[in-house]
């Protein structure tokens, strides 16, 4: 397993007033993306756990085109990853971040 | 201990206890008066619908008839696995045989396991799993599943599973981790007459509700469940 | 006096040979070695079919049975190496060289023996390639040949799978060759002639049904939300702009997805009937929603699809069908036609260089090349206009002149930027051309070359190389679509922007698709089941893969 | 973006496979509109304590989700198995919620549980804690019976109902099951390792469904509903079955003893569940695990009526 934490500026906060949600499940090629709205509205947070280790350039790079894409400030994701692909990640990202804009 | 000698030690008053074929009914008289039925599955066998079709039998039947605690002695294979088994729906009679020994205990026939040899499984969980203390006897082995069946399900080779299995209380067969769990209340000194430890025993009998909880937190082998389970009910006492 | 016709001469001592095994035409399943050892002659040039889906197993456990003082020194000429008897030949000494077209079973073990020297290699060929030297230079002596039935006097029943038997029959009886047909029965009358008896020298009647692969059913179930976006982006971005009416589709997840998009997406997009509706296909069963719907119009196959029988027979208007109502399949005419008659080949590979050459052989398997090639190659010698096929062109050639102007058939890469196991599908340099070096091939085992890819798909866009100016210009194109992967990461990003901006690149939201809409509820069924339930109940799957 | 997109949230149950939909999705649409109330949820981050010896990741709720809503305007308490989360298995957390959920049950005594399984059984990695929160989870429905409150378990998900999952849905008051839904101890793989391919082939799917599948259960009489796959089917049945069943007394053990040796009596030596269906006056007992699902209840209603006061 590999540990780490990517923190980024957000251009603006993210939609919608939801405290909390989240999308996936952790399994093979599959993970889970839990997201809460606790940290500065300026500021994104990504803490990762992850069973596929040395990718981190990688991971690095799907979070700062997904911050870059959806600026989604004053979240922080937590994600339990199985080994999911770059597209996969992309994809619960922007999965989160919609849930988050949805009315509770 | 084989069975004999373990329920000659028990009921040294005498019992009526037959072995017929692994599958084990009778009863023992007491020392302090009265009779135990006798349950229980024998010579490892597996435990499948024939067989716990006719343990359940003998429980309601006493349920209905007798007074006194029930025994449920164990030294059984995994449950049967068989085509002919599942096809007949083998969870239905299993759950049949362990919802009969909960019913009987919380109606006045308190449960007592009694683990000697071997178990797995769910022949573990329909027999002395589902009574109220369980008790093991020194050399008992059970185990929850097989480390071939486990190494072809969790896809890790049987070198890692025995590995992990020195370290592991928590995965790993035997009875002293299930003790550490909370599933086994107490190991009996095979050295002191049965009849000493089952009088102790029955004289200060675990209160009904599940203890086992707290117990495998006190012994450390179950670090979460209890206040997990206390937490889910506090929380689900308030939507009441 | 000069002799002409020795190969006749030769060839009827062969089948004298045999006949002293026989009855007639007839042999008994337990005498074929025996007869192999009688009528095949050592260094002969054989046939052991050996196609993608059907083979005649008891005539390869028979070859492989055979006395090596007898038979040795072989050269096999095969569509398929599918069973492992097909390379245990080798291992025995029966057989020594090999010139074959797709081993997707055994391409593991196939790799291993290339390496060992275990094998001599001709080549690896296209379905049409191999058939083709079957009538010049890789004429069978012998040919062994799977049918369901034979009457006495060896008219042949191929049912469903008649796939290369017409072609395989054709190269060696005209030849001076002999044929030997296992059947699963001999009947009085067969259901259809598929093989005319005077092309027949021997039948062996198998104790059991020869084996057929279900090569082409994928389960519904397993295609996940970036196949359906990859589906989405193809349906959108090319077979709609295209008007793609004629065409091939690959054998993989995404080109399934596609398949079940067409009755849901297709439908919302308007694309009915304009898009999709003449196919060279297997009997795929997810396309069965899309011709219970109406968008499909008329199939050739290569060969069938077990558990495709009741559905095809009840659906002729769409299927080609004999006087008895089953398909009647042919690898080589539908190979045929899916080169001059399709105006797009969409499939998936497992490796595309910066070039757009994809391979699907990795330094451990060499899985062969089965139709693609000829499939997703531009016919030089069409003749015949068509939309897409003019607009390819003019893409590919704006300044040409319009008569005077090639079309261009659209061969379409279909894939997510990392595959099975996060293996990327881009590379800078192709695991084919290390195997060429390390077995010194004259030529690297590319499945498509660049030059005739027209576009790549992936989840994170389309890449239309028809408009590439520059070997630079395709470079960025194709990493501008190859995501996070190295060659992904490696782009330059001014160019991919620019390349953006002309349409080279489109991406998603260029299309009008938002990801998070490739949800699997839009799939037209999520099941094998409900496939079944398309079909009226006429599909019926094997049970490998039912979950009822 | 897109606000029509959300296909998944939108969807109605009737829409919505049970077997596709994740355990959150089951439990949305499953419940009337926004009442599900989660009890310690993926943001508590309970996870398993022992997962990690074992290298392997973590799941924020452990594969449970246990918490109260409402159901056709009464309350129930619900759990729900994640079965793409290490094949829903229990282990001591997962456990743990479903247990301390059931003793809640016990000690309100009139609040319905509805148990959405999805699991292979016990999770092997801490198969003691799992093998013991089984044995409690049993006791717990039990008591919960006892003291009044019905509990039904719902099974149609990938991982089926395994092991000592199996015989926790044997204590429920009711089943409902889908065609996919399999409940049974031993899986096809564990058979065929331990007794061999001739004893249990179980990578022929069609055998393994026959055997242990939706429908052959509901003919057996071990499930009480049988229902389409979708979410408003189990809806649907889950509303109906808690109209219908009983309590839980000693003539529900004698009744429910009879009611299995009755099955041993009749199909006892039937070798497989065409030769039981035949037996039980199937017409075309072949032609069973093709019935659409209507056509299946009308059969099914017809050779086996379910009385519900046998288990």
């Amino acid at each position: 397993m590999e540990d780490f934490s990517l923190r980024h500026d957000a251009r603006q906060p993210a939609g919608g007033a939801r405290k909390m949600a989240i999308v996936g499940v952790v399994a093979s090629g599959n993970l889970e993306v839990l997201v809460e709205r606790v940290v500065p509205e300026r500021e994104c947070l990504v803490e990762i756990r992850t069973t596929a280790e040395g990718f981190g350039a990688v991971w690095n790079a799907v979070v700062a085109d997904f911050v870059d894409r959806y600026s989604p400030g004053g979240l922080k994701f937590s994600i339990n990853d199985g080994g999911a692909r770059p597209d996969t990640v992309s994809l619960r990202l922007a999965q989160a971040v919609r849930l988050m804009e949805v009315e509770q | 201990m084989t069975l004999d000698e373990i329920l000659a030690s028990m009921f040294p008053a005498g019992h009526d206890v037959k072995n017929d074929e692994g599958v084990v009914y009778g009863s023992g008289s007491l020392r302090s008066g009265g009779l135990a039925l006798v349950v229980g599955v024998a010579d490892r066998l597996p435990l499948g619908v024939d067989d716990a079709i006719i343990l359940s039998a003998h429980v309601l039947r006493s349920i209905a008839r007798d007074s006194g605690p029930i025994l449920v002695v164990v030294d059984s294979d995994s449950q049967r696995m068989s085509k002919r088994d599942e096809l007949l729906g083998l969870n239905e009679f299993l759950a049949h045989l362990g919802k009969c020994l909960i019913y009987a205990d919380s109606h006045g026939r308190p449960t007592i396991g009694l683990l000697y040899g071997h178990t797995a499984a769910g022949a573990f969980l329909s027999t002395a799993l589902a009574t109220r203390v369980l008790v093991g006897l020194p050399g008992a082995t059970p185990v929850v599943m097989d480390l071939p069946s486990m190494s072809k399900v969790t896809k890790l080779s049987l070198e890692v599973l025995e590995e992990k299995a020195k370290s592991t209380p928590v995965f790993a067969p035997g009875l002293e981790n299930l003790a550490q769990t909370g599933a086994v209340h107490v190991i009996w000194d095979a050295g002191v007459p049965l009849v000493d430890q089952l009088e102790t025993l029955l004289a200060s009998l675990p209160d009904i509700d599940d203890g086992r909880g707290l117990l495998g937190k006190q012994r450390g082998g179950r670090p979460k469940a209890y206040e997990i389970a206390e937490r889910v009910r506090g929380l689900g006492l308030q939507s009441r | 006096m000069a002799t002409w016709q020795l190969e006749r001469e030769a060839r009827d001592a062969r089948v004298q040979a045999g006949s002293a095994v026989a009855k007639g035409k007839i042999v008994e399943a337990r005498d074929a070695t025996r007869l192999l050892e009688a009528i095949v002659r050592p260094g002969d040039r054989v046939c052991l079919e050996g196609d993608n889906q059907k083979q005649a197993d008891l005539l390869s456990a028979a070859l492989l049975s055979v006395d090596v003082a007898k038979v040795n020194n072989l050269h096999m000429v095969q569509s398929g190496v599918v069973l492992p008897e097909h390379l245990d030949v080798f291992e025995r000494g029966v057989a020594k060289k090999l010139d074959f077209a797709y081993s997707g079973p055994q391409s593991a073990r196939i790799a291993t023996m290339l390496f060992g020297g275990k094998i001599e290699l001709g080549a690896v060929h296209t379905y049409l390639e191999l058939f083709a030297r079957y009538f010049i230079d890789l004429t069978p002596n012998v040919a062994l040949v799977a049918a369901v039935s034979a009457d006495r006097d060896g008219n042949l029943y191929t049912g469903p799978n008649t796939e290369d038997t017409p072609t395989v029959v054709e190269a060696t009886a005209f030849k001076d060759g002999v044929v030997v047909a296992q059947v699963n029965q001999i009947v009085d009358k067969v259901p259809r002639v598929d093989i005319p008896a005077d092309r027949v020298h021997f039948i062996v009647e198998a104790d059991k049904r020869f084996f057929v692969e279900p090569l082409f059913t994928r389960d519904p179930a397993a295609i996940t939300e970036g196949q359906i976006l990859t589906a989405m982006l193809a349906i959108k971005g090319i077979y709609g702009p295209y008007g793609v009416q004629r065409l091939n589709h690959g054998i993989g997840f995404s080109t399934a997805a596609i398949e079940l998009l067409l009755p849901t997406y297709g439908e919302k997009l308007g694309l009915k009937g304009k898009v999709a509706t003449h196919f060279a296909l297997n009997p795929h069963p997810a396309l069965i929603p899309a011709i219970e719907s109406g968008w499909v119009k008329q199939i050739h196959s290569f060969g069938s699809e077990v558990g495709m029988e009741n559905y095809i027979r009840a659906r002729s208007d769409i299927y080609f069908t004999g006087a008895d109502g089953s398909l009647r399949s042919n690898r080589a005419y539908c190979q045929t036609a899916g080169l001059y008659a399709c105006d797009m080949f969409i499939g998936s590979t497992l490796q595309i260089d910066l070039q757009g050459n994809s391979s699907t052989v990795t330094t451990s398997r060499i899985a062969g090349f089965g139709g693609a090639p000829n499939m997703g190659a531009d016919a030089r010698g069409r003749r015949h206009p068509s939309e897409p096929w003019l607009k390819a062109g003019q893409e590919a050639d704006p300044d040409g002149h319009v008569l005077l102007r090639r079309g261009r058939k659209l061969v379409v890469q279909i894939g997510e930027t990392f595959g099975d196991k996060n293996v990327p599908l881009f590379v800078e340099k192709l695991d084919a051309l290390e195997l060429a070096e390390k077995l010194n091939l004259d030529l690297a085992p590319v499945m498509i070359y660049g030059d005739d890819v027209t576009h790549i798909v992936t989840e994170e866009g389309i890449a239309n190389l028809l408009l590439c100016r520059s070997s630079d210009e395709r470079e960025q194109a194709i990493r501008g679509i190859a995501g996070y992967t190295d060659v992904g990461r490696g782009r330059d990003l001014g160019q991919v922007q620019r390349l953006r901006e002309r349409g080279v690149i489109r991406r998603p939201e260029d299309l009008g698709i938002n990801p998070l809409d490739a949800d699997r509820s839009i799939l037209a069924a999520r099941s094998i089941k409900d496939i079944v339930h398309w079909s009226g109940g006429l599909y019926e799957p094997p049970s490998k893969f039912r979950n009822w | 973006m897109s606000t029509t997109s959300m296909q998944a949230a939108i969807a109605p149950a009737a829409l919505t496979s049970w077997y596709e939909a994740s355990a959150r999705t089951r439990v949305r649409l499953l419940l009337d509109p926004e009442s599900f109330m989660e009890f310690v949820g993926p943001e508590k981050r309970e996870v398993s304590p022992h997962l990690k010896v074992f290298d392997l990741p973590e799941q924020f709720d452990d594969g449970i989700l246990v918490g109260h809503g409402s159901l056709g305007g009464s309350s129930v308490l619900i759990a729900a198995q994640e079965g793409s989360f290490m094949g829903g298995a229990f282990g001591e957390v997962h456990g743990a919620k479903l247990t301390g959920l059931l003793r809640a049950a016990r000690d309100i005594g009139s609040m319905p549980v509805l148990i959405l399984f999805d699991t292979g059984g016990v999770r092997l990695q801490e198969a003691n804690a799992g093998e013991l929160a089984i044995a409690e989870i049993m006791r717990a429905v039990i008591e919960a019976r006892s003291a009044g409150a019905k509990v039904i378990g719902l099974i149609g998900g990938r991982a089926g109902c395994y092991g000592g999952g199996g015989l926790i849905a044997g204590c429920c008051s009711a089943l409902a099951v889908s065609e996919q839904g399999r409940i049974a101890v031993s899986g096809p793989e564990v058979i065929e390792t331990n007794r061999g391919v001739e004893e249990f082939d179980s990578r022929d799917r069609a055998l393994v469904w026959r055997t242990m599948g939706g429908k052959h259960r509901r003919l057996l009489g071990a499930a009480d509903a049988f229902v389409d796959d979708t979410i408003q089917a189990f809806r649907d049945a889950a509303l109906v079955l808690l109209e219908q069943v009983g309590g839980f007394e000693l003539s529900t053990l004698t009744n429910e003893q009879v009611r299995l040796e009755a099955r041993l009596r009749d199909f006892g030596s039937c070798a497989d569940a065409v030769d039981i269906w035949t037996a039980e006056g199937v017409a075309d007992a072949g032609a069973v695990p093709a019935l659409p699902v209507n056509q299946f209840i009308a059969v099914a209603d017809h050779v086996r009526r379910i009385s519900h006061d046998t288990r």
